[in-house]
């Protein structure tokens, strides 16, 4: 039957073995994507949803209409935040594979993401994260200790040990709960700024997911309900290529970019080169403004690659090239925007040699104060007692009966009868 | 008042107290709700505060969530119990986790309420109670009221509950109350002692079931339109039964369940939904449990079929007197 | 807290005593849309999603690159298709309000759709109807008295009472059973082109719902899957601009034209008079040579008017004017065509006037028929038993053992033990 | 074979004998599944017939649907049971329902499996048990292997089965039985007597649970991990139990259940799932209405919790041998 089937599936353009091919990548040259009114009809603008914007061009210099004019001190902020993200992850991949942690999930390569558009934004709005933003905790300042607590399910987590590591969350930081169910958080990002124009208040939402995600129900809605009442939100779309094994092919990339689905629904849709600091600074800040002034809701697709395995349970040895990341045409986030701010910025090999080590030594030392709270094999430990509380906001009665069970499960005491 | 005006009264309190109340969904604003129960509030309250929605139930609870995140009580209508399966994921997954998950830091007090339970012609999708479903979820409360006096003091209780609230409107007794004999004519609420409803404020609490008939040769357990039929056939075979109407499927109030089958021995259970796995099931396990030793008879589960709910078999189909009659029988054998 | 709410909320052109305002609506004059070969790009042939495909203009000629050239027969059938429909609803509706059937729906206003499209695919087709297309299973030729025995749920019905009324099927017609519940058929139709795909047949699948409907999650799996999997699949979305009492704004309409969602996915989509028979033939046959020729799926906007109610439980003049449909712009399907033939089909007013006689005298003596089979209040009755089978292939024990217990019931024995 | 192997071998005995079979799922092509159940398959029957898809539940059992309704026979991986709500409304209105509304003209043969259950430190997102809420959905059929032996067998007769079955792995058997010790050395299947499975084509029958040890104290009924659990309990507890692995949950074997219930006059029931309204009340209301005047003592039910499944806490969480015992002491009360 095989043989005779016309279904058709889209190419995945770099299996084990084969040499990566990122040919079907379309990349618009730096500097040449116009850039309309924040206040411009979804309808005039859809090229933008297919075009892709960018800044910094193959000479490191910042080039064009998008050019956001930041000062080098908020650069070199944003480089900073990127390097410890990373300096982050490597140590926590590495305490994962010590078995000092029990999973972990890496943004490598995709840090310019969350540190440009967690910066691009106020503090007042609300951030609906997905599992591979945590540049957005770091801009927002969580401190590195309450994350690793958080990684450890210590008695310093701020989750109380219900939830899986990666899972953070902040309220005072307006970071919202990070769900396992992927796209959830998109249609309730929208609900958010919904509120939020009903209060008429200033703020605005953000939610993040992968390309892959956005083939869950949730991405529709979210699309839909912020398009009906144009909803001050931005959507992102981070298109790193692949969601565990599978490429983008199969949530819909193939046919059309994943920011073209806003000007379907009547929304502004924009691709940028999620791997230039400059230009996510740039879009997200225009689509904020879009946002912030009523003129609706923003789609954005921010194109880059997952270099990282998908977490520490992957091996993506055994369904893409080994080498694909050194394919890869829009570079390395940190890299770029380096060799940029060497160039026009102030900055040097030297003091980013030194920055680093600086970064590296905040993460040790974090490290060492957060299992002061407790490792996963030693204590102190979160009280088992904790798992009954919060499933209400006032415990009922039955679950103050299993408290008790469990107490006395946990004490070798029957506790029947 | 009639179950619908009831309703009405309830939101109605709750926008003119409460300025974060706001209610949403599929034909709920302009037109008032194709079962009436929002008419007149939108006109009232104004198009930012009664809010028509697409026609996408999983958009609907997931927007809710965010609007509750962000300070707002939302009020969600789903049109049909049996169209609520399309927000199933965020209600699970999402609404019904998120206190626990971020350890009380975020919560989402939305309501949702949606009407359910046959009766009325509706066919296999205008007819479900899909209420047990929902008490599996930890995180939710799961109500459904019988009468219009609670429905109005459980729904502002509900709107007022800091926890998500699922909220069973059977809407076979939107107009008055139902014995199970579709022969009979109508009757209105305004024969009824608990038509007579308060115009203002007044809360009925969730976790707590009224005994509604107080009585010593078995205990009827039920909930919503059944409660009726229950009464009418205790009445009609000449049984003394204590009668309880939970009110409240989750939490539970087991203590005057098993206070009252402990005290008569036996006990019958009744609900519209299919038997398998139904709420009765955890309902008989929780009885059987807690009054084993007092027990004379099995626990009876007077029920729908195990089948979707038929258009054309109807009154086949829901459990009516001659059903209860059977279940009491064995309920008042002896050893 | 309303003042100061910044909620957009679509407005809704023609409420109770407003006088209807259809100046929303983008119409392309008839024969100006261009007509791109069927294996075109979706996204080179975007245009075509917000034009709108005409044929027949103001002076009832057929003009422009889509016109069908249909033979003046054909267009008779057609005709005569719709004049049924319209015929077989008027009659329904007035049964509903005389109490012999319990609920009806009518396509008043709408009937090109179904018509023109079923007569434009192949009887290998598989169709997934909404409740409001019965144009279909007249096209199909689905007899009366089978429909008006759904309708009554008598001993005729092929749903053996289970569904409600106008929820009918024909796995020999190739009609698929319409869901209670809105647009579940939609990503489903997907599925049934994925299969013939992988068969290597060459029959498609199409798909209607409202656009109402198209709110709903399995509208995007629809499309993303035909996207990804280029399923030969024709996926309609019937914009009759309501919603039981809720504009088309409410679904995305205010942004955007419905069938703009495809570009977005990489579909073709395409906009069409819905009124016009001969566009909305024209443009199915495209679809399907199409989706035939592997070139993919279609996603097809119709634009029409739900002139009736939206069901016998529903009461229009609450939510909107009386006489709306007197100022649609598209006019009415039937008297369109019908104009045309006279003009061009050797049609007649009195061969108009003859066959409506005819087709009235046809559903009188279907209906006669059809109460032979059992009533609404007098027999013969379907067998209750019935309400036990089909719930799985074989009745399992305890299904058995309930049937016992209500033939018990209804018999007056006791059953129990 | 583990079970993994065994679930393996089950679809590649099915690929090759029906070319109508066709397997689709997130990751199980190219990759072979996140868990590596399909690992394989795609080489040998072509991308064709082993479809990767889109992350989209409700998209996978929709297009399912389609596909079976096209004659051909799909079985959906859902990676994990917690992921399953997004497919629910498809699953509950249609793919159960599809039969009865057209009155057997069209059907789906669709098996749903998917990875269910905790023990792997997956947190509440990913060790879920939702099978009572599929057993109150008539037209389902829902079965949950316990060893490699029946989930291979149980996996061809519901791939052959013309109607749906939601087919639950329970994902910390995968590589070995588990007795609920999580500090115990790991066991291989290779030591167990169901880790000997056939290479060729078999079947476990649906809706026929088996005794896997015959016993007079007591009665435990069980399904998926805890059947081993139970065993250990027992044995640790001196308790000469009669252990039912059910298997299939729905259609439900009532006949062995009540059978051994009567005989042994005690009760304990068994899941991972939480425990209110969780499939142990329905397994609790069956037995005491069948064999209420055998009942020694109340039937007792060891279960989850009723809270989300915590990462943290996930041996407080899981019902261990120390809740088994504590049931057994009530089980065996007398009065
Ligand atoms: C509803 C749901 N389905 C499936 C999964 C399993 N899963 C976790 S991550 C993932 C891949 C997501 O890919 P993408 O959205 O592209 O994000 P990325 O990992 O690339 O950042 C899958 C399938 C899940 N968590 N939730
Ligand atoms: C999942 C679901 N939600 C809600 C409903 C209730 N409902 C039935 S028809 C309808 C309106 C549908 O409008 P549209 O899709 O535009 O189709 P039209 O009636 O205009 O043909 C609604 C809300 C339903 N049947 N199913
Ligand atoms: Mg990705
Ligand atoms: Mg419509």
């Amino acid at each position: 039957m095989a043989n005779t089937s016309r279904l058709h599936l889209p190419p995945t353009p770099s299996r084990p073995g084969e040499r990566p091919d990122f040919s079907y990548l379309q990349i618009s040259a730096a500097g040449e994507v116009p850039r309309p009114d924040v206040n411009a009809r979804a309808r005039d603008i859809a090229a933008l949803s297919v075009e892709m914007v960018r800044v910094l061009d193959e000479a490191d210099d910042a080039v064009g209409p998008w050019h956001p004019h930041l000062e080098a001190e908020e650069l070199q902020v944003g480089l900073r935040h990127m390097m410890l993200t990373r300096a982050f992850d490597d140590r926590m991949q590495r305490n994962q594979r010590a078995g000092k942690i029990s999973f972990y999930m890496r943004s490598l390569g995709e840090e310019a993401v969350a540190v440009a558009q967690g910066m691009a934004l106020r503090p007042g709005d609300m951030l609906f994260p997905s599992y591979r933003n945590q540049g957005l905790h770091i801009v927002r300042g969580m401190s590195l200790v309450e994350m690793m607590c958080q990684l450890l399910s210590n008695t310093g987590d701020m989750c109380k040990g219900r939830q899986l590591p990666v899972m953070y969350h902040s309220a005072r930081q307006r970071l919202f709960s990070i769900s396992g169910n992927l796209a959830t958080q998109f249609p309730q990002a929208v609900g958010w700024a919904m509120a939020a124009a009903i209060k008429g208040e200033d703020h605005l939402a953000a939610g993040w997911i992968g390309e892959g995600s956005s083939a869950e129900a949730d991405f529709h809605q979210a699309l839909l309900f912020a398009a009906v009442y144009q909803a001050p939100v931005i959507l992102n779309v981070v298109n790193n290529q692949w969601a565990i094994s599978t490429f983008q092919g199969y949530a819909g990339g193939e046919q059309r970019s994943f920011a073209a689905r806003g000007p379907g629904y009547g929304i502004a849709g924009i691709r940028v080169d999620g791997n230039d600091f400059l230009a996510v600074h740039a879009v997200t800040q225009w689509a904020a403004e879009r946002a912030r002034t009523g003129a609706g809701p923003t789609l954005i697709e921010l194109v880059t690659y997952r270099a990282a395995a998908h977490s520490t349970s992957d091996d993506p040895s055994r369904y893409r090239a080994k080498d694909d990341y050194a394919h890869w045409p829009l570079g390395d986030p940190i890299e770029r925007l380096k060799r940029h701010l060497i160039k026009h910025g102030g900055w040097s090999e030297e003091r980013h040699r030194a920055l680093q080590g600086e970064l590296e030594a905040t993460v040790a030392a974090s490290w060492k104060e957060a299992v002061t709270h407790g490792t996963l094999n030693e204590g102190p430990r979160l009280d088992p007692d904790l798992m009954f509380e919060d499933v209400f906001k006032e415990m009922p009665a039955n679950l103050e009966r299993q408290r008790q069970a469990m107490r006395a499960e946990r004490s070798g005491e029957s506790w029947r009868k | 008042m009639n179950l619908v005006q009831a309703l009405n009264s309830a939101m109605d309190v709750m926008l003119g107290r409460d300025p974060s109340v706001v209610l949403m969904g599929e034909d709920i604003g302009y037109f008032g709700g194709v079962f009436r129960v929002t008419e007149g509030l939108q006109r009232k309250y104004g198009e930012h505060r009664v809010l028509d929605t697409p026609i996408a139930e999983g958009g609907i609870v997931a927007t809710a969530i965010g609007m509750a995140v962000n300070g707002l009580r939302p009020v969600a209508e789903i049109q049909f119990a049996d169209y609520i399966y399309p927000g199933f994921d965020q209600i699970a997954s999402e609404l019904a986790r998120l206190r626990y998950r971020s350890a009380g830091d975020f919560h989402a007090p939305v309501t949702i309420r949606t009407p359910c339970g046959g009766g009325i012609r509706g066919g296999q999708t205008h007819s479900q109670s899909p209420e047990s479903i929902f008490t599996h979820v930890c995180g939710l409360k799961v109500v459904m009221p019988s009468n219009p006096y609670d429905a109005k003091g459980l729904l502002i209780s509900a709107i007022e509950d800091d926890d998500p609230v699922i909220f069973f409107e059977p809407k076979r007794l939107y107009n008055g109350p139902f014995d199970g004999d579709p022969g009979k004519p109508a009757v209105p609420w305004s024969t009824h002692p608990k038509g007579e409803v308060p115009e203002g404020h007044y809360r009925v609490p969730i976790a707590k079931a009224e005994v509604v008939r107080p009585g010593s040769d078995l205990t009827i357990i039920s909930y919503g339109t059944m409660v009726h039929v229950a009464q009418a056939a205790a009445a009609a075979q000449g049984i003394d039964a204590e009668i309880i109407d939970l009110r409240s499927l989750s939490p539970l109030d087991e203590e005057t369940i098993c206070a009252s089958v402990c005290k008569t021995g036996r006990c019958v259970i009744a609900h519209e939904a299919t038997r398998f796995s139904g709420f009765g099931a955890e309902l008989t396990a929780i009885v059987q449990e807690h009054c084993f030793w007092n027990l004379l008879a099995p626990i009876q589960r007077v029920t729908g079929w195990d089948t979707p709910y038929p258009h054309a078999f109807e009154w086949e189909y829901f459990p009516n007197q001659a059903r209860f009659a059977a279940a009491f029988r064995v309920a008042m054998e002896s050893a």
